[in-house]
């Protein structure tokens, strides 16, 4: 299948990538992201899962969390360019929700066939879902999971499960007698304990959770598969959400670099301020095209879904690591204290350079790809 | 149907298949001599020879000023010369060798020059009968390219030219030069005009030509040497102390930013030529040993040739962005980067590909063990060229700082 | 014998002995709480209490300003504060609380102060029963330090303060601050000056003192605002209008470059701190998973955590060349550097251990799970301090481009 | 042992070092050298091994061959540290000469007992020699060699020698019935042709040996011994030349910068000039410190010398690439211009940079010494 010329991101992404960003410039404002997060400041804090549920409902109403779940679903069906869009949006605003455990959810469920139908269909009414797919090492290869499966029941633990708290469902993936399988639980469900974690991001929650016998519906009996070929998506999505941060933080650092005054003149006068900024500004851009190409691949030309989104999701990390160390640096003594808004993006960035692998072991999987194995 | 094909115009599609079957039936043959890594590079009169050549049979097809009017010898076409372009690369066909005169000299021309200029210079310019070189640097005037000392003085109908550029490619060859020069000594950047000058017709009455060797010991630069010229003002494009304008429609173009599309440079890649990017950097790493076992099995080097493949897949799709507005922040933003990532990733590119090399990257052209051919050291060398050239990297960063970040001017 | 003990004069290897013995036989308790990883994130009281004990028992035991004259409190030794940091290290003492007074306070009076002032005010300090801290930074003035806008206006004997200070690291447990101020509108440089002044002893007489929170949750840094403040005179150092002569003299032993040795932080390492270098980064790799591997047996981690430990032993061999003049191009040269460095080596190596906890780095200090306790994400939000504060890196690297290599000033 | 405080670099270093530097700029200013060695610029040149022989001979006879050379050998036997010193020196002046080959020959044969005695003294009696033990594939492991030797004569091939039109003596490792041996040879004897490479670099040159069934003097049976107990000062000394050769890359780009106007200012004045200028410094520096650090455990403190010695070597490398394109990208057009004297510099820091193994080389052995091997 042949790529499009402009990766198939026609008007109805544009007016959704659009709303999206006129949405969250109206009703959610940094300092209002500050406000709600940031109340505790202690190093040691436990994670309070705070988070806006009425706008999250508005969204959940606007139908964005069934924008990546196919038509025959209930859902939308839109291109995954456009709910890069739309992704790179939330990521700009930092919005703390489920929107991305969600999607991510919606492409492994729409990668198992006939059986994700039924849970797919619960997405599209409007229900929240995470995957519960990581071991305790925190291993980014699908097979390793440390929840097992017995006769019909769960048992063990999953780690680093994003937005935990937020949702309603879990995808939780399970050694079983048939192989790696994957299984559809509710979060509430007898038996599931959801342990948060302390996390230094203050924008999302994390959490482990442990399954004891706990009644679980099958969904695949080959899970393998399907997180394959859903990783590129998963991959792509986070990357749009890292583009969209790391836009705020140099749009921030830009404005806050042109008024403040050092030495008769704005900082960003300065060279060395302009530069690096300069520096930001290109790894954006390629981070964000690669992660519109990648998007586009994964619907378009499939043979290179896989190589396009450890591009997109390597490069988003280095962008997200350099970002976040310029925007503080730039911003100085400012930049280095709790009531600039500065550090949430720095946090968030961090926390998604690592999450579903950072950028050597994209790139490690990419060279597998592309070299191969070499004696 | 091709991938590009699905989004053509139906006027671009019959395009394309025309250029598609003229090229197949055409494919010149292998050259006779090594061909230089660029245009820039041409040293001998066999290689421009065999070039010229093809560029003017790939004019007369018509793969060739596509979208300039027919009155100065294009093909009158709608955004037909992308077409060509991509077919040309898809056939793996030489390079063009007047890509000074292609990419700069003729949007200039075009947007700047009288009527009668355009129609007389464009034709021979596209069929590459008449090289073109661009006399902008100066020894006292490089980043800074608005400090040009080069004076004509108004001598009636006529001007008289004294001065001394450099860094001057395809000079030696070139019939014409586009020429930024100073009319007017009490203003910076409004004391500039800018000239089209028959350099070869006066060499020995007025220009001089002098090769400029690299560090990599390649010829293919000039200094040109100016000494009481005589040229007609009808030679001037624009108005007189628009020079700056007029130069800055060089440099868009230059930097692939303008809207008329350059020919490009076609794909060929034979034994005589080697292109120097990260799929070569591949191969290279697959035949060099390091430690008993291919370079490419090192988990150091592939971690870092892969580096270099996603920052040219990104450069790659940069472009492809370019074209959805919706998907751009600023106009001018990933336009404005692609001479600065294209010749960073090159030098960055060629360095890796040294350490692939390890030993042996101490051996050059002359030696027959040397990897590729010694290739890569003179492809990391003359990557500064790049770097150096047209707008430092350092000059590159402060335009896009200024003009797209909008953050002050650093002077 | 031991490494440093070979080259000691008679004199030094006798107090060498000394410090030895003492230390082994004084080597304070394991601390009742969790130690902070440096003296200016100091939060409670129980910490500084230990800390201070500590400071002072080892200023009776003569280990603190050794070098200084009796009369002002100090050993009236010759170069031997070295011979006591050193054996503090290997003793692993916990750090000395007063660090700003020591470092910085303690030489700037000593050089600058009234004889009577440096009686009064050194033996507190060096006891640590006077914390100090230091009043430069301004919310206007950061790296432009000599923007500071606090004002004092005389008043008979007396100077009436008027300003606001930020980042006073340790202002809330502190006696004194040096203070540096405007007393003249008119000049940049020409109108400042410099002050002691007991800012404790005023708290809600002129002064406030209000914490700041870094990023990392923690506080430590403080705003101080002078509303009206009165000091005498007598408090001012070194001439009106001098204030910046004398402020260099701070920042010079801030950069450790001045001729007073500082006393260091001993090397106290217990489960309760973590220091956060390339050894502990080794352990690290050593306990994390990576691909179902132990991240030390990664190629690329490996590779990288060399490159941290080749940085860190180079400034460590950077500070014995800086003692051997034939080796060196420059007086200041290696000296300069120390900041710059050490601040961006503690970047760097805490950005990579981040990368080799992988998936368990969005772990924090509250996390039972989290690797070395959270330190590392700390450590790493903590190293931008370090960039940033005492002149940022890039103002280091001007200083450094100026002053030692001697190109154009900036601005 | 301990470690001096000054390195051990005591007045009689010092000496040497300032008066090799007075010898050399009085006897060898850049022009000179670019005189010499840039008279043919075509890339397909064979290198022509220009050098001055006289300049040479008084070096000779100044003793600086002779300054490693055990007393009990008849030389100097100068401390490391000295001799660094003086490399610095050559390095800043990037003199063809083969001073490092005889050094790097006198650590091998000083490390072989009784049985190099011979072939020291004939080094301290002022003859030229440099190593022949690296393969075809340029392999910087010492156990790698490509020559044979049978009924005491050698047959093979080796690779990369440096500078082996200038010597008279090579020292050769070749694999033997008892194990890798080292040989001295005559580099006229029969059977003996040295194939000069045709390289980058202009100021050394470098050969492929081929040996044809050559009459060769026994040296060591040991020669894995041998070898490793003198690669650190082999790679200290080529370190301690880069350190000198990339301090002449940052004095002359800083002159440079500073008459140089653009923009109405010396290009210096730019923090996009000046701050990687003070990176190169630093990186010197770091670089400089470790060199004479390696040179003084050698001798003081053996336990740390292999250590030691990776740290200068990788250190050096890393120093000499970045100096290396910071010179030729300040010096503007000017700097990629055969006349300017930068790419004389560039081209022998990008061959030290390689030679006796490159950073990442020498960090992975630097790991496993102190990482280890880790399953």
């Amino acid at each position: 299948m042949a790529q499009s010329d402009n990766f198939g991101f026609g008007e109805e992404a544009a007016l959704l990538k659009e709303s999206a960003r006129k949405f969250l410039d109206d009703n959610f404002p940094t300092d209002r992201l500050h406000a709600l997060v940031a109340g505790d400041h202690t190093p040691e804090r436990m994670s309070d899962c705070a988070w806006e549920q009425g706008l999250w409902q508005q969204m959940v109403d606007l139908g964005w969390t069934m924008l990546a779940v196919p038509e025959d679903a209930g859902g939308v069906g839109m291109p995954l360019v456009a709910v890069a869009g739309l992704v790179e949006e939330l990521g700009r605003a930092a919005f703390p929700c489920p929107l991305m455990a969600t999607l991510n959810s919606t492409y492994v469920l729409a990668a198992c066939g006939d059986t994700g139908l039924p849970a797919l269909e619960e997405i599209a009414a409007g229900s929240a879902a995470t995957l519960a797919i990581t071991n305790r090492d925190g291993s980014w290869n699908v097979a390793d999971t440390d929840v097992h499966c017995r006769d019909g029941k769960l048992s063990g633990s999953a780690w680093y499960v994003q937005d935990a708290r937020k949702v309603s469902c879990l995808l939780v993936s399970a050694h079983s007698p048939a192989g790696l399988s994957l299984y559809w639980v509710a979060a509430d469900a007898p038996g599931v304990t959801i342990l948060p974690d302390a996390i230094v991001d203050l924008t999302r929650d994390q959490a482990h959770i442990s399954f004891e016998q706990v009644e679980a519906t099958p969904v695949s009996d080959n899970a393998l598969a399907a997180l394959h070929q859903a990783m590129p998506a998963i991959w792509t999505t986070l990357a749009a959400d890292m583009v969209g941060a790391a836009e705020w933080q140099l749009q921030t650092t830009v404005e806050y670099v042109s008024t403040r005054q050092q030495f008769d003149h704005p900082l960003g006068f300065f060279q060395a301020v302009k530069h690096p900024l300069v520096d930001v500004m290109i790894q954006i851009d390629q981070s964000k095209s690669l992660v519109y190409s990648a998007a586009c691949a994964i619907e378009e030309e499939p043979a290179r879904a896989l190589q396009d989104a450890h591009m997109a999701k390597a490069s988003a990390s280095d962008t997200a690591a350099y970002a976040s160390g310029r925007s503080v640096q730039c911003h100085g003594g400012i930049g280095f204290t709790w009531e600039c808004f500065a550090h949430l993006y720095f946090k968030r960035q961090k926390h998604s350079q690592m999450l579903w692998g950072d950028a050597a072991w994209h790139r490690s999987r990419l060279a597998q790809l592309l070299i191969g194995e070499v004696a | 149907m091709s991938d590009q094909a699905r989004k053509d115009t139906p006027q671009q599609a019959e395009f394309r298949d025309y250029c598609r079957d003229w090229l197949q039936q055409n494919r010149p043959a292998e050259p006779p001599v090594r061909l230089p890594l660029s245009p820039l590079e041409i040293m001998t009169n066999e290689q421009l020879d065999y070039l010229q050549t093809w560029q003017k049979s790939a004019y007369d097809a018509g793969l060739i000023g596509c979208d300039y009017p027919q009155a100065v010898g294009g093909g009158d076409r709608k955004d037909c010369q992308r077409i060509a372009n991509e077919e040309m690369i898809r056939a793996r066909t030489p390079f063009l060798p007047n890509v000074i005169g292609l990419g700069m000299a003729a949007p200039t021309v075009f947007y700047h020059g009288q009527q009668a200029l355009k129609e007389r210079l464009l034709p021979r310019l596209f069929s590459g009968e008449d090289i073109w070189c661009q006399g902008f640097s100066e020894p006292g005037a490089g980043s800074d390219l608005a400090n040009v000392q080069t004076f004509a003085e108004r001598s009636g109908d006529k001007w008289v030219i004294n001065g001394h550029k450099v860094w001057t490619s395809l000079a030696h060859f070139a019939e014409w030069m586009i020429l930024l020069l100073r009319t007017d000594k009490s203003h910076k950047y409004d004391g500039l005009s800018y000239f089209v000058v028959p350099i070869r017709a006066a060499l020995g009455k007025g220009v001089t030509v002098r090769p400029l060797i690299k560090m990599t010991g390649e010829t293919g630069f000039n200094e040109v040497i100016f000494d009481n010229l005589e040229v007609d003002d009808s030679y001037r494009l624009d108005e007189l102390g628009k020079g700056w304008q007029v130069a800055m429609t060089t440099l868009l173009h230059e930097r692939g930013a303008g809207e008329l599309q350059t020919p490009r440079a076609g794909g060929m890649k034979s034994k005589s030529t080697h292109a120097t990017n990260s799929a070569n950097l591949i191969e290279l790493a697959r035949e060099c040993v390091r430690d008993g076992k291919p370079a490419a099995a090192d988990p150091l080097l592939r971690d870092r040739i892969m580096q270099q493949v996603i920052r040219e897949a990104g450069l790659a799709q940069n472009q492809r962005r370019a074209r959805v507005p919706a998907l751009l922040d600023h106009p001018m933003r990933v336009q404005l980067q692609n001479k600065l990532l294209a010749s960073e990733i090159a030098q960055d590119t060629a360095a890796l590909a040294l350490e692939v090399e390890g030993a042996s990257a101490s051996l050059y052209m002359g030696d027959e063990h040397a990897p590729a051919g010694g290739q890569w050291p003179l492809a990391y060398m003359n990557s500064y060229g790049m770097t150096i050239a047209a707008g430092t990297s350092e000059v590159q960063r402060n335009i896009l700082g200024e003009r797209v970040l909008g953050l002050p001017k650093s002077k």
